[in-house]
């Protein structure tokens, strides 16, 4: 261990503001861009299943047939 | 038939790599923060005073790492934009759209911990040196890509004008490398004090690459886990999207 | 063929007179502006001269590069020209060289009229009005690649600037650096050639770009 | 001539249309038929190699248009929503800069008397931003009438032209079919065009299909 | 209701009309005719006071259109050659902010009523510039459905439309005459308008006499 | 009324997204910009920068306001304002309020930020915010005859910056002035409220000239 004390750690020899605001900064924002990722993918998916589950009911109350061949999934190869 | 088969290719790699993607990201954040962990112990907690410049280098264990990163992250994402316009594989695309905030977000980190070392080293917070302007041109290009695909709905489209803004850029990486070798300026040269003493030097340099490897892996973790949700935003009308939102319930 | 599109750019310049006019105007205008807003003392303007006649032609520019594909998209011509039986970046090129024509080579004129005003000594007038005759060209030729990129998406012309300073960076450091060191009394050489070089590269490597991003802006 | 084969086009989340095939040969005329939103233009802009199709191809003497390239350009008359005149210019200098970026060899003469044929003899030298929406439109189709390329590609040509006007570009598109010439052609109008074979081709209803894959 | 007297419009130095007189009455329509550039749209702009008549006087309800000012425009629904949209904005958006700025109320019940009646159903969405010619043509004739102003300018409506949509306009146009509404309209298609009627006007042969006074 | 454009207007702009941030960019760029080709020394960048701040500001405005009417024209939605039940002079005033917002605030809340890379006193950066807030609807309200002027005339925007720019010097010469006067302590009252008499003007006078002028190109 290089430090006396815990005092002397935080100072940095005189440079502490300087070199503790990189840290934090630092911190701060790789941390906050996971977290931001996190959050942004669960509105994502929040908003994707409500689409999906908007369509279906749409498809489901809704059988005339221009509206089904609008959800009909289409996986098959046309031949 | 042979179409089917592009198709195939084309449309299946983001289905296959999806939950690919999902089951590496936790070994990369795992890694991320053990490198983390012990690159910055032996940085703070290890490593001996500089001779010249005090406890204030220590900034070095953020800088540099984040200026690698901020330059090695802009060749990957023009690497991944070259391979989607000359093959045009979605993949490819989305890796790039999602390597960009991160590469922002490294640079912006070098122009900070960059600026926080020359107040107390150099006396100003800013110069105008050639390295010091390229990475700032460098954030520019960043938030310029991001910018242009924020601007166009079509993904496809957004992607190529993404591409093509990628590789022209590229020519800034050898010239923020490369320059303080052309021109002699204000800006540490390849590693100046670490040659000093060279037993300090050790720590300094083992301080130095675990950090480098923490933001390395962090930079991975990130990249993937963006690109899922990239991935799932753009895909949404496909059926394996559907599938998986599904299974979530 | 480049003369076609160059004549045809050029014609199109003239009937709209104002243009090639206006873009001068610009230039003077802004260069004029500065002594009025950061006072009159000489030995400042001096050192301020090379700077302000730079960043104004930079700007001078880059007002002018929106137009430089947007009418031909709106209207149609681009299509024809993306159709039309030679490479794409042929036709690029000849654009850049009649945009280089309207607005870079008139700045390149004035520039040596406007330095007086700021007092500069006479080798650096020379100096700076070399290093404006190699510098436009890259201005236009880079610009041209932002204009593309920026073609029809919704941000337009401001888009355009963020995409295309960051670029025009370089230029501006060479550009006014060459002055600077003319003024400061080392020779503006080193300057001047890396000013070459970029505008080499503005000129013959940037059309391919250019024309790759009409193409996607097309689709 | 010209084959597409099983050519799908999507715009955003739709497919407008999939599976569309047809081929064209000397003398032959494609009419391309469907409702507003159908994907004509889209189609037509694929023909043009302007937009890739997301899957089928398009071949021309055999070749897949992609590869030929300039090749096919030169032999390719493109004719869009937009006149791709320059409001700016006189019709007369519009026709001759159009034919010299085609580079194609157009004598004043010859330029002055296609203006003349489509209409616009005493506007040969105003700007075009003074013309009304049918002179623009026929000053844009003055093209047509010394075009010797093989392929014309023509997207709604008759749009704001007077009933003169339409049966004057139909008589250009006949002759050009007659002398073993290609075209294809999106109109709403119902318009015979004098000479040539005629193929339909319809486009789905327009409200297509939600793409999934 | 709006009478027109001896009106001249002059353009550059060509006289492309003199003499033009007409009158019309609630449940009727003026059906101008012309070639190209006789000068249909140039009449229509004059009728609506955006260019002033180089002689002659147009007279609403009696009073002269110059005089009456926003009066005037309060009773005119005018729709040119352009279609007025933003491409930025979608068909709903377009819609609402022009009965805003026009200063009738349009509930968004009612504004989606509309858009589905002109075939935009599931494109109300879809910010205009990716809609289709005839697409954008239709937004902008959706205004048309909730319009209750009394005179109706329209500057052929029907370009670009395919032959479902020019019925349906047509009968729009008819409803709006049958309600006791002008018209004033131009087209090139032969359109018959179910209800109201017709008066038709003929401009003159569009080569028009060089000026001389 | 009033509402219904400016909320048009905020819409579309909100729409171009892009619109609003790289406005914001530009000034940022070509404020760091004069730094690059002047040099780095503090002072001088002191005495330089309201004159700087204020010319990016002005530049800034400046480069919007072809836009102002322009797609309006284009796309035929200006004939419907000029044929709305409403006097034209108030829908212009709309659109102005709407320019200011998009074009000018963003300006205003950035130039403090800025100032402090000039490392200007806390004063100056506040007189500097304040003279901005004053200033930035004259530039609106002025730029908008220019912009009505122009509409649709062959020389474009760049005879547009050739007829605002001169009348942007007062504005230009009030706003650095009251700066620069309390960098070097006098009062900056006089030159704010002669900035204020130009805003007055510049936002309730300007838009009936506007809307003759737009009358005109409509013709
Ligand atoms: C905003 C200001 C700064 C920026 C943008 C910046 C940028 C960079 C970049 C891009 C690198 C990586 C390039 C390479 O590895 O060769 C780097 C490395 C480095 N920087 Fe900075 N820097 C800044 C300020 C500083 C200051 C003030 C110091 C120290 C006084 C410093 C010391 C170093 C050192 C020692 C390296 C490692 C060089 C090596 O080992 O090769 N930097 N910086
Ligand atoms: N991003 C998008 N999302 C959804 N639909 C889109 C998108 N972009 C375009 N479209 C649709 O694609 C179609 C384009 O059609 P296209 O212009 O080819 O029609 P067209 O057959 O030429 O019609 P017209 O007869 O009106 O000219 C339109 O229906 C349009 O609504
Ligand atoms: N400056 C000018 N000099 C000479 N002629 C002019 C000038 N400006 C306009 N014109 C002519 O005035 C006429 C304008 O016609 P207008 O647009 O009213 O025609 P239109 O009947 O609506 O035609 P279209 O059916 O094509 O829409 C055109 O014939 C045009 O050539
Ligand atoms: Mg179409
Ligand atoms: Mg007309």
């Amino acid at each position: 261990m290089h430090w006396n004390s815990f005092g002397e750690f935080l100072a940095m020899g005189s440079h502490g503001l300087y070199v503790w605001g990189s840290v934090v900064v630092m911190a701060v924002l790789m941390l906050a861009e996971p977290m931001l990722l996190v959050h942004g993918r669960k509105t994502l998916v929040a908003r994707l299943k409500r689409q999906l589950r908007a369509e279906q009911q749409e498809a489901g109350a809704n059988r005339s047939p221009s509206h089904h061949s609008h959800n009909a999934p289409r996986n098959t190869p046309q031949e | 038939m042979t179409d089917r088969v592009i198709n195939w290719f084309k449309y299946a790699s983001p289905q296959t790599f999806y939950p690919l993607a999902g089951k590496l990201i936790p070994w990369f954040w795992a890694l991320a923060a053990l490198f983390g962990i012990a690159g910055l112990a032996i940085g703070f907690l290890i490593a001996p005073t500089d001779a010249q410049q005090g406890e204030g280098y220590r900034i070095i264990f953020l800088h540099v790492p984040a200026s690698w990163m901020s330059m090695f992250i802009y060749l990957v994402m023009a690497f991944w934009a070259g391979i989607g316009l000359a093959f045009n594989i979605r993949l490819s695309g989305m890796m790039a759209s999602a390597l960009a905030p991160t590469g922002a977000l490294f640079a912006f980190l070098s122009l900070w911990t960059g600026a926080l070392w020359g107040k107390p080293m150099w006396g100003t917070w800013w110069v105008w040196d050639a390295r010091l302007t390229s990475e700032l041109i460098l954030l520019f290009l960043y938030i310029g890509f991001i910018a242009l695909q924020a601007a166009i709905d079509d993904p496809r489209r957004a992607d190529k004008a993404g591409a093509i803004l990628a590789l022209v850029g590229v020519v800034n990486i050898p010239i923020i490398y490369f320059s303080v070798k052309w021109w002699n300026t204000l800006h540490q040269g390849a590693s100046v004090s670490l040659t000093k003493a060279p037993s300090m030097a050790a720590m300094m340099l083992w301080g130095m690459l675990l950090c480098a490897l923490a933001c390395w892996m962090y930079s991975i973790a990130i990249a993937l886990m963006r690109v899922r949700t990239i991935m799932l935003e753009r895909e949404r009308h496909t059926d394996w999207v559907r599938e998986l939102l599904d299974e979530k319930g | 063929m480049l003369r076609a599109v160059i004549g045809r750019d050029l014609r199109l310049a003239m009937r709209r007179q104002a243009d090639i006019v206006a873009a001068m105007f610009f230039f003077i205008i802004v260069v004029s502006l500065f002594p009025l807003g950061v006072g009159p003392e000489p030995d400042q303007l001096r050192r301020m001269a090379p700077g302000v006649l730079w960043v104004a032609a930079l700007l001078a520019t880059m007002l002018s590069l929106p137009r430089l594909f947007a009418d031909d998209h709106r209207d149609g011509t681009l299509e024809q020209l993306a159709l039309a039986p030679q490479p794409l970046g042929l036709i690029v090129l000849g654009k850049v060289i009649a945009h280089w024509l309207v607005a870079g080579l008139p700045l390149v004129i004035l520039a040596p009229v406007l330095g007086i005003q700021f007092d500069l000594s006479r080798d650096a007038l020379a100096v700076l009005t070399v290093s404006l005759l190699i510098g436009t060209p890259a201005l236009s030729g880079i610009g041209a690649i932002g204009a593309a990129l920026t073609l029809g998406v919704r941000g337009g012309g401001v888009l355009l600037s963020l995409l295309v300073l960051p670029l025009y960076i370089p230029v501006l450091i060479f550009g006014a650096g060459a002055v600077d060191a003319t003024v400061s009394g080392l020779g503006p050489q080193a300057h001047l050639s890396l000013l070459g070089a970029l505008a080499l590269g503005g000129v013959f490597f940037a059309p391919w770009p250019t024309a790759a991003a009409l193409r996607v802006a097309l689709e | 001539m010209l084959e597409a084969s099983n050519l799908e086009c999507v715009r955003g989340e739709r497919s407008l249309f999939a599976d569309v095939s047809f081929r064209l040969d000397g003398g032959e005329m494609l009419y391309l038929q469907g409702r507003n939103g159908s994907g004509k233009t889209s189609l037509l802009r694929m023909l043009c190699a302007l937009t890739p199709a997301v899957s089928g191809e398009i071949r021309w003497r055999g070749a897949p248009i992609g590869k030929l390239g300039e090749e096919f350009r030169s032999e390719l008359c493109y004719l869009g929503h937009q006149n791709a005149i320059k409001e700016e210019l006189t019709p007369f200098e519009n026709l001759l800069s159009a034919a010299r970026l085609a580079q194609e060899v157009l004598d004043e003469e010859a330029a002055l008397e296609a203006l003349a044929l489509v209409g616009l003899r005493g506007r040969e030298d105003l700007a075009c931003r003074y013309l009304s929406q049918g002179q623009k439109r026929r000053a844009a189709l003055a093209r047509l009438v010394n075009e010797k390329r093989a392929l014309w590609v023509l997207d709604e040509p008759y749009v704001a032209l007077d009933p003169a006007a339409v049966e004057l570009v139909a008589g250009l598109i006949g002759a050009h079919l007659q002398a073993g010439g290609l075209a294809v052609l999106t109109t709403h109008q119902t318009v015979t065009v004098p000479a040539g074979a005629v193929r339909e081709l319809w486009l789905g209803d327009g409200d297509a299909t939600r793409r999934s894959r």
